[in-house]
């Protein structure tokens, strides 16, 4: 029954590829697409650095013109980590046993730099609009300062709870920004504080807390993903 | 100063392509991942300089990063290691 | 005063990272407080009035020792990757160590792993289990003065 | 100033390449992780500090520091870690003379 749902689901995914490959209205010939009249111009304009007010210009890209595509970007996130939790169980009460103990530099080592790599991280995601980085890398750093811990210590076990729990204010609070941009300004997730000087910490609008939150969800979805590899159901 | 950075970055690429042949011949995993952390370790060396190079402090952020995640890479692998128990 | 600590070692990594204006410490004053309550369960450090005392013993005398280890060190490692002729006899011994408190013994287990010919591979009990290229002295006490000795004595002023 | 910087980064850049040397030359395992761990230890210290000269304003110091700290701690916790996988996993060298870590047994 799963094969046989499995194969419906492949046909109808091929079917529909092949439909949308050999519609000829909405694709261009190929060849006869004309490059200078593409929207990565007008991004990459030097007047728009003005416009969005981010230093880097990737950001700018990522969070001033394409949020939405950013916002399904996390959805796809949010939805590999409750695949993970799907494929193993919700019931998640005992620590995978490791079998073989840390050894002691790993373990009580591991405490100061998780607290390097976490400060390191927020950095990251507070100046994703000035520096090179931003939510994305930072949240993965989190995620990895927490899987450190999970290797480095063989009792540890992380707070998963809060963890979802910021997954979902963040998650919710990016939507929410989004809806103010749409009744403030004119379109969902449009820029509606002043955007300042390039350059500065407090700049760029709305970009940079839009970029916190990003972090923080990444950083708990990931975070969420390796509690679940590394915890399993207590066998009764 | 071009020879000098020449010489900096023609020092630390010997040093990646012994690392890095020891990472393809090494007879046992452990070796390997001993390359691989020495390896690291030269990419951080380079990333410096060409931070150097380019005249911008924002690729010491990289850098920074970069010994972050080669510093878990070496400890995943070498739990994993641990596993392959006699 | 455990937090105030902590908070503070915060702060000073972020705003090492991020420069010194006005809007970075308010915001790096936000980031450390959050992480504070985090994290004051999983770091526990000893903090007391000597605490200055010790900071400047570290810098002044653990330091320097340190870093003319590490160059002798390197200097051995180059002796014997040029000449891989030297005979070596490796062993693992172990070694008693006085220090009480984990960060002591962490930074000693470190310090070994960077002095000539010797790599700690676990910390078991009081005894730190060293990898050494050349097994010298049969008896227990003139291993531990090659292996430990300098920077026993350093880091019991410092730690304990 | 920019001298002294240079030369501090071609004697890191030497002793990486010594790192590299040595982790390619040595004949256990052991071995190539002291190599590979004490070199590229002075290496990173001597290259990052070295660039801190030629570049010498604080924005660049403070984060060097940052690096140097962060690589000091974390470079012998790394290696240690596989020194103990590798004493325990089947790769094991067999050429000890002396062994005290299995009298005491497992784990």
């Amino acid at each position: 029954m799963k094969k046989l749902f499995g194969l419906i689901l492949f046909m109808g995914l091929g079917v529909l590829i092949i439909l949308a490959l050999n519609n000829t209205i909405s694709f261009p010939k190929f060849g006869s697409v004309d490059l200078s009249d593409r929207v990565a111009d007008a991004y990459l304009d030097n007047d728009n650095v003005s416009e969005v007010g981010s230093a880097n210009i990737v950001t700018a890209i990522v969070v001033g013109y394409r949020g939405f595509d950013t916002l399904g970007e996390v959805t796809v996130l949010f939805i590999s980590a409750l695949g993970v939790a799907f494929l193993f169980s919700f019931k998640k009460e005992k620590r995978l046993d490791l079998k073989f103990k840390p050894n002691f530099m790993l373990k009580h080592g591991s405490k100061l730099l998780f607290g390097i790599m976490l400060v390191v991280s927020l950095y990251i995601i507070t100046h994703g609009h000035l520096t090179p980085g931003g939510g994305f890398p930072g949240g993965a750093i989190i995620a990895s300062g927490v899987l450190l811990l999970y290797l480095a210590d063989d009792k540890f076990r992380s707070n998963i709870k809060g963890f979802k729990v910021l997954e979902g204010v963040a998650g919710s609070l990016f939507v929410i920004i989004g809806l103010l941009g749409l009744i403030l300004a004119t379109s969902f997730l449009e820029n509606f504080i002043a955007s300042g000087t390039v350059g500065q910490l407090l700049s760029a609008g709305i970009i940079p807390i839009i970029y916190v939150l990003i972090g923080l969800k990444v950083g708990s979805e990931i975070a969420s993903v390796v509690d679940n590899f590394l915890t399993e159901e207590e066998s009764a | 100063m071009e020879i000098l950075d020449i010489i900096v970055f023609s020092l630390m690429g010997l040093g990646v392509l012994f690392t890095a042949i020891r990472l393809i011949i090494g007879p046992h995993f452990s070796d390997r991942v001993v390359a691989l952390d020495t390896f690291n370790m030269i990419v951080i060396g380079v990333i410096v300089v060409l931070a150097s190079v380019f005249k911008s402090e924002l690729y010491l952020d990289i850098a920074i990063v970069y010994a972050i995640l080669a510093f878990l890479e070496t400890v995943v692998f070498a739990r994993y290691l641990e596993g392959n128990r006699k | 005063m455990k937090y105030f600590t902590t908070f503070v070692a915060l702060l000073l990594v972020y705003l090492l990272l991020a420069g010194f204006t006005v809007d970075e410490v308010i915001l790096g004053s936000i980031v450390s407080a959050i992480l504070t309550v985090l994290l004051t369960k999983y770091l526990n450090f000893k903090i007391d009035l000597k605490f200055p005392l010790r900071l400047l013993k570290f810098i002044l005398i653990y330091i320097p020792v340190f870093i003319w280890k590490l160059i002798l060190a390197n200097f051995d490692v180059a002796r014997r990757v040029l000449s891989p002729k030297i005979p070596v006899n490796p062993g693992i011994v172990k070694v008693k160590t006085n220090l009480k408190s984990d960060l002591g013994k962490l930074t000693l287990a470190n310090s070994i792993t960077l002095t000539p010919g010797t790599l700690s591979i676990d910390v078991l009990d009081e005894y730190i289990y060293v990898h050494t290229i050349d097994v010298k002295g049969s008896d227990g006490l003139e291993k531990e003065k090659n292996i430990s000795g300098p920077f026993e004595k350093i880091l019991e002023g410092v730690f304990e | 100033m920019t001298i002294a910087g240079y030369v501090f980064m071609i004697i890191g850049g030497l002793f990486f390449l010594l790192g590299g040397l040595g982790v390619l030359r040595m004949p256990d395992t052991f071995n190539r992780i002291q190599a590979g761990t004490k070199a590229t230890t002075l290496g990173a210290f001597s290259v990052l500090i070295g660039v801190g000269l030629v570049n010498f304003e604080w924005s660049w110091i403070a984060k060097i520091i940052i690096i140097i700290v962060f690589i000091v701690i974390s470079n012998p916790i790394g290696s240690s870690t596989i020194a103990k996988a590798t004493y325990y996993s089947k790769y094991k060298p067999d050429n000890l003379v002396q062994d005290d870590l299995e009298k005491r047994g497992d784990e």
